[in-house]
This record gives C-alpha cells, structure tokens and sequence, in this order.
C-alpha cells in the first residue's frame, strides 16, 4: 500500500471538499482514498468510467492493464478513447486520459497513474494493488484475475455487461465466495455470448463501471462493501436493479476452498478450452 | 397426490434467448403423486419450454455450467439445489452469466 | 426535429456496430437517435455523464446549459471539466469535451453540439429540443424546466443526486404526471440541502446521469422509457435501487391539469424564495 | 378496540437527519378504540420520534411541502393520503426530495 499522505493540502481541500463533508467519507475517509492502489483489468466499457470516477475521487494509484488497441467500435462506450486514439495502446490510452483528473497527486506520486501492459499472465508483481476491478470481456481473464487475487489476498470488485444487462458480485471479500465458488467449471465455449456477438448498449457498462467504482471507493474508503456475497443483476430494459443473497464461501473450491488444488496461476486459455479475448470466440486447440 | 402448483418462471442474461425471448413464464405445474422438486422442474422445462438446443441450457439432469439458479431471491445452493421441493407461488430464476466488458 | 439521415455511413455502422446488433435498438433505432436533440440543463455531475453518453451513443444534436464556471470543487465528479478549465463557462467547457465524441455528426451537421447561455429564463427558442434533462441544482430552475417542458409538450428526464442518495423520474411522459403533480407547493427554502452544503459522492451523480442516458436513448430511438410516473431511488450507501410507483397526473396540476393557472414560464425565484444557483441558498427579498 | 399493529417506517433523502441518522425504524403503534390512520401516524412520529425541529417534517396536519410518502411501494396519494388506515406490517417511506446536480 501507499505511503500515507500526512495530511490533505487546502488544494485537495478544495477539490474533494464536496465529499469531505460526507459524514461516511471525510478527512480520513480521503486520506484513506489517496493511500489506495487499484489496478483496473480491462480499459473497455466498464473500465473507462471506473477509471474516471477513481482518478477524480482522488484514489491514490491507478494501474490499467489491458492487451487490446482502440477500434472505431469501441467509441460508442469506451469514453476514455476518442478517434484520434485508434489503433492505440488503450491501457495507454485511458492512461493519458486519466491523467486529466489526477494533476495534484502525480505531484506527490509521479507513478499515479500506471500503464500496464498485457501479458496474458497477469504478473504477481501487478498485485501491488490492494484492490483489483475486473472489467475484462472473457471468460479466461475472469479466472485468472479471480485466482490472482484470491492467491493474493485481495478484494476483486466483478462487473459485466452485455446487450441490455449488467452484472456485479464483490468477491474474496470478508470472507464471502470467489468466482470459482459460484462458477466451479467455465461455461462451455459455445454458450458464451461476448459484446462482439451480441452488441451492448454503451450506457450499460456505463452504468456498471459507475457502480464498480462506488464499491471499489465504499471498500478504498473504509466504509465498506454491501456487495460481497451478493449478485447485483440490471435490466435496463426494465430499469429494474435487483439484489440476490449468494452462496457462502465453498470449503471445496479449488482455489479458496479448504484444500486448494489451484496454488498459482494456471493456463487459463487451456482451462476454458478460448482465448482471452472478446474477439475469437473459440481457441483452436 | 400433490395439488397443481403456480411457478413464476424468469431467464435472464441471455437465457432468454432460448425460450423465444420471453423473459417471464407464469406456469402451472400438474398433479403428481410426489412434490415437485426442481429435479424435476428442469425436466418439465426441457419438455414443456425449451424447443430447441438444450444442451445451451442443460448438462446431465442440471443446468449447464454458467448459468445461476435463484429460488426466491437466493441462490438455489443455499436452497439444496436439485433437492429443493417446489411451493405454490415460488419464483426460480435462470441467469446466464455475463462476460463482457 | 432534426432533417432525417437518409442512412448510416459506413464509417456509422463501424462505430455503432455494437450497439446496432441490439434487437431493442438496429439500424432503425440508430437512425432515430440521429434525428433527435435533448437539451441538457446544468453541465455538473449529472449532465457531464449524461452529455458523455448521448454523444458516444449517437444522439443528432446536443444543447448545454448552464450558468455557471468550472470551479475545483467540481472536479471530483463532474468529469467533463478539467483543472485547465477553471473559470471558464460550464457548458462551454462541457461542449469542447463532448465534441470529442461527436466528430462524425459534425460532417453532416456543424451544430451538433451547442453551447446555449444561461439567462435564467429558459427561452422557448431552446425548446427546439425533442427531449429535456434536468440535471439542475436547484429548486427553481426545476420548475422552471417543468414548466416549459409542460407548455411545449417534451418529456422531462429529470435525476437527482445529494450525498450518497439518488432519484430519478421521466415527467411528463406518455399521460403520466409533471414535477408540479408530484410537488404542487416548493418546499420552504430552510429545508433544501444542495451539494455545496450537505456534499456528495461524485460517482452517485456518475451513476444517476448515466441512467438519465439511459431513459434519454430508450424514449430517442423509440423503444419508450419505464419511469414515467416511476420514481427511481438510489441509496448508494445500500447499493439498493427501488422503483415506487408515482400518482397519475392531477386534474388540479397548475400548469398540466385542467385548467392551468400557470400557461408561461413565471419567475421562479420569487415562486420558489430561493436563487436558482445551489451557492447562496436563500434569495433576499 | 383496535389491536397494537407493528409497522416498518423508512427516511430517506435526508429526512433520516431529523431521526438521529437512521433510516429504518420497527415501531408499534399501540392499541386504541379506532384503526390507526396516517394522520394519527404523523402526530404518533412527532410525539415520539421527532426530536427536533419539527417544522422540518410536518406542516399543519401532514408532511411539510417537499417530502414524499409511500406507503407499501406506491406514493400515498394512490391509498388516500391522510385517510389511509394502517394494518398490521405495512411499510411506509418518508423520502425528501434531492434537487442536487
Ligand atoms: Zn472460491
Ligand atoms: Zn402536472
């Protein structure tokens, strides 16, 4: 974690004075904030505004990691990317963007807002972070960012969106379930819709990367999460949210159960039997 | 015998999908000599609702992996999954998992 | 409304590609959105998501409103505006950030984004507009907006947000309710808490402007919005979302009942007793 | 005499400020020779739970302009306002309307 900062300066004053006078934020509400690191998995529909909102909220360390470039695509939603960013890094792109709203802390953290790139084997060395967001858009990252984190002692705040819906679950968390307690076996290839398939509405992931950052901010704060074990599903169709009670933790998970069989990263591509990409579906094996 | 019961059927995340793309059923399930349970409710979808490819929805006698079952607000794991025996009036969810980002 | 595109370009199917292979929206819908201009009022924490969404989306023409300039403490959640900006006019600021998003609309229609002065007086000639967003701070500027959406017929989306609470409503709409059939009589001014004095989460205002963008695209592309006489709540501090079911329009609504006392927009401040900005909360008379 | 009926009471939008902050309250309301109405209510809350500055709440015989009330999920208005009479485990919300941006 951060090394703290001693105490807020009247300019941060200023700027976060809307949310100091919070009662469930304040002074060490925002100190706790700008001593926080989150690393952003995804740089897509969900992770463009969760980056925006953490940057402004004053989170102390950003990383975005992402293996994908900036296609025409991807400017009806991903509002970190303009034109001018195609064919473009987009962790690259969402960093400069970023940027823009985090001026005051690269003076005292020139490192705040990091670019990662994707390897494809998220690195332990990634998980200096002490909170994880996944916003990816496959199946075998969804896995791999669970294990990483669930190895790594972190709290992973999980969102997804497709067509008209949204998902988000807060795992690892206070001792509630992991990803793989609710989803032991990955979906057969065939069953798995992506945005590239199915479309998506950009304010979905909108609304979703929104409500990613107001847990990851609950949980930076000290306030808390009311997500773990919990499903929270969207229909915005409907405009419907709904809140579902989920199972508790599972003594025989493989990764955070009582005897894990999974003690560090995996193939996860092997495991999935398809790419970590939302765009080819299937891996030839 | 146990008396017919009402069942609020709804598929959500794209489950949807294969029942026409209706999203609430409200059915009715017949007389039988035992409760329902949902064992057997999976069954009665697969005959009743489900016309085609029910290996999307189905593998052996639960559904498929990535898809969550929900019994009245909660997660049928902690309901006794397969076990549980079906009351007039319950809700059961079905709800594909969703990926992307 | 705006002149009909007679189809989508190329480069339009690229960019809308996924949002396109919605059966709620298709190319209909999008050619829907293209000819539909919402007028936005107030360019903070709800009207800079929202201006963000509907340009990415597609929206033909979009109006900013706004009296006031980029301060620092708007930074944390209005996330259109930048350091860079302060002092400068919101809605200007708001509408070289949105341009961004809107290049192509640009081509075949340079007004695309409009930056529209504030004179405390919505004049009926902003009333061009198909569909209106209230995203104001203050008492009387809504029912100032409620009123010339009444008089000239628009559907109002109006949102929200104060601490880490949220509402949302489509006024207006389809038969249903205005803000004066809900709220015949303003509340007295001692009890009115804005976000300079009682704060906010700036990601609260992220999500209730992506939702109002939300209800904007399904009312613009024609599959109709599900909050007319609805009132969405959210409590942040919960994660709980809860829709309420609204009375039906008043036959003795001032301005949308039978016989309407109020047939022009009047003076709001002195309606109301409070100045139509959230800083200084009681008007002296 | 009608019995002691317990009801669920809610405040949100920041009217929880004038109950100490909290936003749930489980009170029962005691026996007495006619049924409980939400005029009764409302002075019930000001003599009980209102601790100070009442005018902030009430104005005359109901709730000051400004704050909504529901009663099981529906704005009042739709159950007969101040007529409504109460019944055993019936939610009623106080909610303040937000006009920040
Ligand atoms: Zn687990
Ligand atoms: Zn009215």
């Amino acid at each position: 974690s951060l090394t703290s900062k001693p105490a807020l300066s009247n300019e941060d004053i200023m700027r976060y004075s809307r949310q100091l006078l919070l009662p469930e934020l304040g002074v060490q509400g925002q100190l706790n904030l700008s001593k926080t690191s989150v690393l952003i998995v995804g740089c897509g529909g969900l992770g463009c505004p969760l980056a925006q909102y953490l940057a402004a909220a004053g989170i102390g360390r950003l990383g975005l990691l992402d293996y994908d470039e900036v296609e025409l695509s991807n400017l009806h939603r991903q509002v970190l990317h303009g034109e001018e960013n195609q064919g473009q890094a987009k962790a690259l792109s969402a960093a400069k963007a970023v940027k823009r709203y985090t001026k005051l802390h690269i003076m005292w953290n020139s490192a705040s807002v990091q670019y990662v790139q994707f390897t494809r084997h998220l690195d332990f060395t990634d998980l200096i972070y002490d909170i994880v967001a996944d916003c990816s858009d496959n199946v075998p990252t969804r896995y791999l960012v669970n294990d990483a984190c669930v190895i790594s002692g972190k709290p992973l705040v999980s969102a997804s969106a497709l067509r008209m819906e949204g998902q988000l679950t807060v795992y690892n968390y206070r001792g509630g379930p992991c990803y793989r307690c609710l989803y032991p076996v990955p979906p057969p290839p065939e069953t798995v819709t992506n945005c590239s398939d199915g479309g998506v509405l950009g304010v979905v992931p909108g609304i979703m990367g929104c409500f990613q950052a107001l847990e990851v901010l609950k949980i930076a704060s000290g306030q808390g999460s009311s997500c773990g074990q919990q499903l929270v599903m969207f229909d915005a169709q409907d405009a419907r949210f709904r809140s579902i009670k989920l199972r508790p933790k599972q003594p025989g998970c493989a990764v955070c159960g009582e005897n894990p069989s999974v003690t560090q990263l995996v193939d996860y591509e092997a495991f999935c039997g398809s790419a970590a990409t939302d765009k080819c579906r299937k891996l030839n094996l | 015998m146990a008396a017919p019961i009402a069942i609020h059927l709804e598929f959500g995340g794209g489950a949807e999908l294969l029942f026409n793309g209706v999203k609430e059923h409200h059915v009715t399930l017949p007389s039988q000599s035992e409760p329902w349970d949902m064992k057997q409710l999976l069954v009665w979808i697969q005959r009743n609702l489900l016309k085609e490819r029910p290996e999307l929805f189905l593998q052996g006698d639960s559904v498929r992996p990535g898809i969550l079952v929900l019994i009245n607000d909660a997660d049928w794991e902690l309901m006794g999954e397969l076990e549980y025996q079906l009351q007039d009036r319950d809700n059961v969810v079905f709800i594909s998992t969703l990926h992307g980002g």
